[in-house]
């Protein structure tokens, strides 16, 4: 630890998705001197969205690197370093690309304590962007972390407050194992709310209920948060009481939280914006099985993506699953008798 | 060996080379006004693509693209840049670039179309076709496993594929020098074991003859060739970009001085082959060409429900249930 | 269509499942002189399990051909040799081995039909084994179809008998659209049945009932058909009988015969080599969610790997599911109120 | 430059050849009599391995292997082959080699050690270390995108890692001349910008003068080194394997003639420095080693429930009551 900052414990501020990241980012690498920040364009130019803006000029190019334009290598170094007793805080641009990176994080990252019995450690963060509604070119828009779900020796956050996103990136740099932090690139400055600037930790695994409600349960994850409590109001006005979970954490799940939401409210729908077939949606609804079968009073409801390519920008307003799908969705499950 | 240039060969390269400036910034404004989404102008590249264009033969030839090239590959054919102006506009027929155009879509995860090209070079060599692709990348994209994976596999194939570099100088906010500690990047042919060379990219002729030679060899079963054609960005990376954050003033100051619209320019004026007039005239009709795309594109915007289309090339009985779940929740044609 | 074999209708012979694909390869390549076969180590050596036996010798090193060691590249090419009219069947030495490609995979070919409005299509079958208890080094056991699954535009398939093997290879090589498909290497050598001489296609998409039962249906794919088989063995003398349906297909899903199965058992057990969290079975148990809930007589059983990494050999037959799990999955499932 | 090499150091790299050619074929034997799994013979590149490792420093340097490596890193002490055995039985132990040994277990996945050791090596010139990572991969490796995306990379950040490619004619069935058309690995380095350097890796000596060449840089933070070098596989690809399909017998044949082991031994005969009866010796020793490494190994065979263990640092709930579940169905201990 090599420099703790001095901050009233209740001070606190309102930022912005990524705001809060940078912000975190600073406080991490301050605090401890082996956090290293490397990806591409993270150092001079701050990242293309400036989540590592500022990082460069305070910490140095020894620090923040800026790698060559190849994703296998940068995690794959990550893994090295993590060896060498570094804390590396890897960025993919965008989460598609992180399918040049798979077999270093699904193959290698993932599995080094359990190869090596603990000889080594992949202390390694991987943040990367992803999700739709902005009219990015190809693959920067897909949702793929169901493809790195059932990697055992991975974990995966999600979150979609400011606030959770500086708790569990802190958490997620300070944890001994490998976490894949996913950044909703939609809700990056659109997403707002009061982020306390002193120690925040967000423990990994367990979920955040966002509001409350009593006639059915909402799960969802990063942006589809917001959609739900946009979905939420509208209910509200329709006299449907919607509780809101966000599970933050994907990996490891909060299975609690779940259980204890599908009893409470026995009508489940669940919102993702990954296709339909295998999305981490089908998960939740195996975990709703296994724990809360008999609370269900009706099927459980996803709202997913298609079982499409993430299409061009013309069409994606109708690709990600929006409020009016997620209402109807509510409706439908609320309605079986 | 390599085919003469006539005076129409020459004019037309300086045409394209105007049109493809004129089209990268429309294409620009465009989004600026909100009409296109992110896409990345070609200022700087347009005697790399034009003249390798020229060296080609597009009957015969494949060119797959990385993502700047398109507006500049009229040579193929006016349907490569009327689906590029579609393709920002974010209409999915902006990927489709129809028969008998010999030009792939741009491709946006890079360098995975190395081996494509590669594959395709490998295919036209096993049924006999005479004719060899070529593949831009950019000297980022080159440190992608996909580059070397592909190149190698093609010097061990002799497949009848041109890599060409186009070394700008950057990706995105990342200089050449932290990209690679190679001497150059047609030095990175010596991995793979077919010959390699550097050519000024803002030289037309210069790159008109390299590619003629490389393809040459390709198509005499001579194998390989990795070609690095130097310029600058004298553009943003993309429309989302700021490159004054990274990007050193007099570099690009220096590099306007190098603009390879101007050289040539003054190269046919020498020849008494260009006037300004002509320039006048040029930018009038890429204008014209670019204006009736857009217009034609804006027109004819997909209906939504197409996202369902191409996916497989018969659709699942699961995409047919999605399908009608959509159609129930926002109607035949939503537009 | 350059050679077409004259082969009595009815003729069949029995093959394990490496014969199997092996005989299927050598007729789909006397049939279309544009079938390929390209991967590490297919041609002089006839594959590391001999697979592709013969191939060399009969069609020559045009057309079966020794690839660089280079997993994206073999699927790479494949795209590039499809788009000029090829017909390639790519092998992956070990499905582990698939993650190095899996931007070419899941980025490229999946999507180059949609990606490109039809101009293009990637008529590429991706031949790989997977799955364990044969004690094999790292990574080449590892069951990670499900990392695919949600890969739209991919079809995927797992047969579990010799006879499947012919019929699926067969139609996945016919198929316009990109196929992996997925053999057990256990049962390379182990399943044997009767197989078909002449032509024998079957259908994407369609599962197959293996046995007949009516107390519970087991739900499995690949080798783990074999186990269910022989856990239903050991249950039909405890009373309980169980149906076997063998999903075969993974995606496209047979959500009808799954529907029906469930219809008539009201109670099931889904079976998967690979870890629990999001692996397939998630996907089935969120798909009789949406079509049969009303018939479940009680909460579904998953029986998995582990959440851990794929073990060295000292421990796999207590990772993979055996007869006894299955079994005891049964009883538990039967034995619910 | 080069540290010289007394007596005692040659008879030493003497002996653990011998010993790596020993262990080794009682590898091969142990998965013959079903007591070990599939596991790849060293025979043919002992010399590159054992003169390698002489020219590092165990309480400074990294190693990392791919597979065939570990029986012949004996300078690094007797827990590398002690792991190895337990980790050809198929034991987890088998990949945990203890600190303060500087080697990591054996890599499966071909190539994608070799970023892990840039990491390393960046991670050690960070901290200040004087040391250097050095990382073994096959001709057939050197094909991995990983390969070429790490190097790169290192040439870039001057990295202190040596890059060794054993390059013994085959990766499994495939020959070198279907795996690259380069002239020859060594050139490989022109794409990565720095030197390389091809090596007779039959001749001890002349590995340990190369290695030590490159150590010598990476120290003094000159940068990263690419070594090939050259011998021929004398054994099957692994136990699986057999290349009597596609091995050309003469080539084999005259590859035995070029045995690593016979050609030192005559040296240092010549010097008078080895007898037979030293071959004897070492032969014995090698094999009471080896004897009682697997002696320990298999009496100590790991309970199954330790699939559950470092997984991650802490377990998750639901490994948990995966464990619980385990547990209830095997006993806590079913060895
Ligand atoms: C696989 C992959 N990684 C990262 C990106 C994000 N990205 C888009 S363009 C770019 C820089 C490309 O540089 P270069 O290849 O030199 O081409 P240029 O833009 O200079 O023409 C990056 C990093 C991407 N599109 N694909
Ligand atoms: C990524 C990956 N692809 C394929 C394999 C299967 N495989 C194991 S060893 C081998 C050949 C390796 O050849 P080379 O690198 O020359 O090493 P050698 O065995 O000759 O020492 C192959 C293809 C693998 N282990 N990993
Ligand atoms: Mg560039
Ligand atoms: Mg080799």
């Amino acid at each position: 630890m090599s420099h703790v900052e001095e901050i009233p414990d209740d001070a606190s501020q309102e930022m912005n998705m990524l705001e809060a990241i940078n912000h975190t980012l600073h406080q991490e690498m301050r605090r401890d001197e082996r956090v290293m920040v490397l990806g591409e364009d993270v150092g001079h130019n701050g990242g293309v969205f400036r989540a590592t803006d500022g990082l460069h000029t305070e910490f140095g190019g020894d620090r923040v690197v800026d790698t060559p334009l190849a994703e296998a290598v940068i995690v794959g170094t990550s893994v090295g370093l993590a060896a060498a007793g570094q804390i590396p805080v890897a960025e993919i641009q965008f989460l598609g690309f992180a399918y040049q990176a798979m077999h270093q994080i699904a193959g290698q990252a993932a599995r080094l304590r359990f190869r090596t019995r603990g000889r080594f450690q992949a202390r390694i963060t991987i943040r990367s962007p992803f999700g739709g509604g902005v009219r990015t070119p190809e693959l920067h828009s897909d949702s793929i972390l169901s493809q790195f779900a059932n990697v055992p020796g991975l974990k995966i956050v999600a979150p979609s407050s400011a606030s959770d996103a500086k708790g569990m990136l802190a958490t997620a740099i300070r944890d001994p194992d490998p976490v894949l932090f996913l950044e909703p690139l939609r809700g990056y400055r659109m997403i707002k709310d009061e982020v306390p600037l002193g120690e925040h930790l967000v423990e990994l695994g367990k979920a955040r209920t966002v509001s409350d409600g009593s006639d059915v349960v909402i799960i969802a994850w990063s942006y589809m948060v917001d959609v739900a409590m946009r979905a939420a109001t509208e209910l509200a006005n329709e006299g449907i009481s919607a509780r809101i979970v966000d599970l933050r954490s994907i990996v490891p799940l909060d299975t609690e939280a779940i259980a204890q939401a599908v009893e409470d409210c026995g009508r489940v729908v669940v919102v993702q914006e990954a296709p339909e077939t295998n999305g981490f949606a089908s998960e939740v609804i195996a975990t709703i099985n296994d724990t809360s079968f008999y609370s269900l009073e009706a099927p459980v409801e996803r709202v997913s993506g298609w079982d499409a390519p993430y299409p061009t920008g013309q069409l994606e307003d109708f690709y990600v699953p929006d409020v009016g799908r997620v209402v109807a969705a509510v409706r439908r499950v609320v309605e079986t008798p | 060996m390599t085919r003469p240039l006539s005076d129409d060969d020459l004019r037309a390269m300086m045409t394209h080379m105007i049109g493809a400036r004129v089209s990268s910034q429309r294409a620009f404004n465009l989004q600026r006004q909100g009409r296109a989404g992110t896409n990345a102008p070609i200022d700087g590249s347009e005697a790399i693509v034009v003249g390798a264009a020229r060296a080609l033969d597009p009957t015969a030839d494949w060119v797959l693209p990385q993502y700047r090239e398109p507006v500049a590959l009229q040579r193929f054919g006016p349907e490569v840049l009327e689906s590029y102006v579609r393709y920002i506009l974010g209409d999915p027929d902006g990927g489709h670039i129809p028969e008998p155009v010999r030009v792939w879509p741009p491709q946006i995860s890079l360098a995975t179309q190395v081996p494509h090209a590669v594959g395709m070079a490998w295919g036209m060599k096993r049924t006999g076709e005479t004719g060899c692709a070529l593949v831009f990348l950019g000297d980022g994209s080159t440190s992608e496993g996909d580059f070397y994976e592909a190149a190698n596999f093609a010097g061990v194939l002799r497949a009848p594929v041109i890599f060409v570099v186009v070394n700008n100088g950057w990706a995105i906010s990342t200089p050449v020098a932290s990209q690679t500690a190679a001497k150059n990047f047609a030095a990175k042919s010596h991995a793979f074991g077919f010959p390699g060379t550097t050519v000024d990219g803002t030289d037309i002729l210069a790159v008109y003859e390299v590619v003629s030679e490389a393809r040459e060899r390709a198509v005499s079963g001579a194998g390989p060739t990795l070609i690095e054609a130097v310029t600058y960005r004298l553009a943003p990376h993309t429309t989302a970009d700021d490159p004054t954050r990274y990007m050193p003033d007099d570099e690009l100051v220096a590099a306007r001085g190098r603009d390879p619209l101007t050289r040539f320019q003054k190269e046919l004026s020498g020849r008494g082959l260009w006037s300004d007039d002509d320039t006048t005239r040029a930018e009038a009709d890429a204008d014209a060409v670019m204006e009736a795309a857009i217009q034609a594109a804006e027109a004819d915007r997909a209906n939504p429900i197409e996202l369902f289309d191409h996916v497989h090339a018969i659709r699942t009985t699961r995409l047919e249930r999605q399908r009608r779940e959509w159609i129930d929740h926002y109607g035949e044609d939503p537009r």
